[in-house]
């Protein structure tokens, strides 16, 4: 299946891109794709290996299953206000 | 009765101010967050906040939603602003009225602490000296409670 | 930095606002006391305040003076308003920035709690039916302790 | 000596007046001019016998003694804000 990924602030600063799509097996979970996108090597490595994750725009646990299409974001720390 | 915005123009706090208030209500208050000449010791010259547009707004739409339906018919209004902000420039204003004036308070409170818990906005200030960096914030919990909690 | 006063005429919050705010500061608030339209269940026409307004005048600004120096740097200004009012009119605005937000909240509540204890104001209610009556107040104690309680 | 006595909203339309001017002997307190009121009979009885009391435009104690023409407002439960 194939996740819209995308990565904001500081995330998106050290990765050089604000959006990737990456393929997944059947059943992966949030973990997995952090996991696939950590194995990419280089400044992927400096992602956290359980960052704060939302998909399709929602808060979602670690261990959350994903579907083909969903648009998950890595969040960094927020600090708005 | 309630709104929220994400916004990238200026905000006028006397706008956010006039959603709000009724006949029924004792107490208004406003939160005007202002973007200030230092942080952590360091002088700031501006700001620049970046978002997650679609998600932030639903998000803002949730915590007004959760503060109104907590302080007994509140009205509530929240405008956060993005992009880049210079030194005295509003960065949020929170507007809520409500018979009486604990409810008014605690959910003008329990507004900009969730907004500082969960909202999908990141602040990069940049300091007099040149450098700049990324305020370290809060990591949004995946279920947040949809109660208030003690001021 | 601060300023107070007990006046007969309208008070306009975005003013009382405008007395505050510094580049130090990253958080203003702005609590506003409305007249309702109701109180213990019974429907409110208009109110009126009476005041010992020498003794009032000294006292908010010992208020606002004590507000001020409880909450770190904060500028502070509060106005309250007595004779007679219309439901909807302002009875209070009080208005205070500090560089961080919860000095800026506690030193909010503070004053307006304070104005509830030892203020010397008293409300008539005029309600629909043609009655009226002295609102049910607090009885100021003879030496009011000058420190921020908790909220 | 002689006091100025205040009376302010409900104490004031229960007297009829806003202000009277009490004489007392040197020595007496705040305690024996709401003594003195309420002696008078009529609508003083009403006033309480332990009224919050403010001397020069200043909540005092009761037991304070009073001072040759000193202001002195007896102040009913206040309802600011």
């Amino acid at each position: 299946m194939e996740i819209r990924t995308l990565f904001f602030a500081s995330y998106k600063e050290l990765l050089g891109t604000g959006e990737l799509c990456v393929h997944l097996p059947d059943g992966a979970t949030v973990s997995d794709l952090v996991s696939a996108l950590r194995s990419r090597g280089g400044a992927f490595t400096v992602l956290p290996t359980a960052p704060a994750v939302a998909v399709n725009r929602t808060y979602t646990h670690p261990s959350s299953l994903l579907n083909d299409g969903d648009e998950v974001a890595l969040i960094p720390p927020v600090a708005g206000g | 009765m309630s709104s929220s915005a994400i916004v990238k123009e200026p905000i006028d706090p006397a706008y956010v101010l006039a959603q709000i208030g009724s006949d029924q209500d004792g107490a208004s208050i406003l939160f005007v967050g202002v973007v200030r000449d230092h942080n952590d010791g360091r002088s700031v010259g501006g700001v620049r906040y970046d978002t997650y547009e679609e998600m932030a707004a639903q998000v803002l739409a949730e915590i007004v939603d959760e503060a109104g339906r907590s302080a007994n018919t509140a009205r509530v209004a929240a405008v956060h602003r993005v992009g880049e902000l210079k030194v005295g420039e509003v960065s949020v204003a929170i507007a809520v009225s409500s018979p009486h004036r604990a409810e008014a308070y605690h959910a003008s409170r329990y507004i900009i602490e969730e907004i500082k818990k969960r909202l999908p906005v990141w602040k990069k200030e940049r300091y007099s000296d040149g450098a700049e960096g990324w305020v370290e914030g809060q990591t949004p919990d995946p279920a947040p409670a949809p109660h208030v909690d003690g001021s």
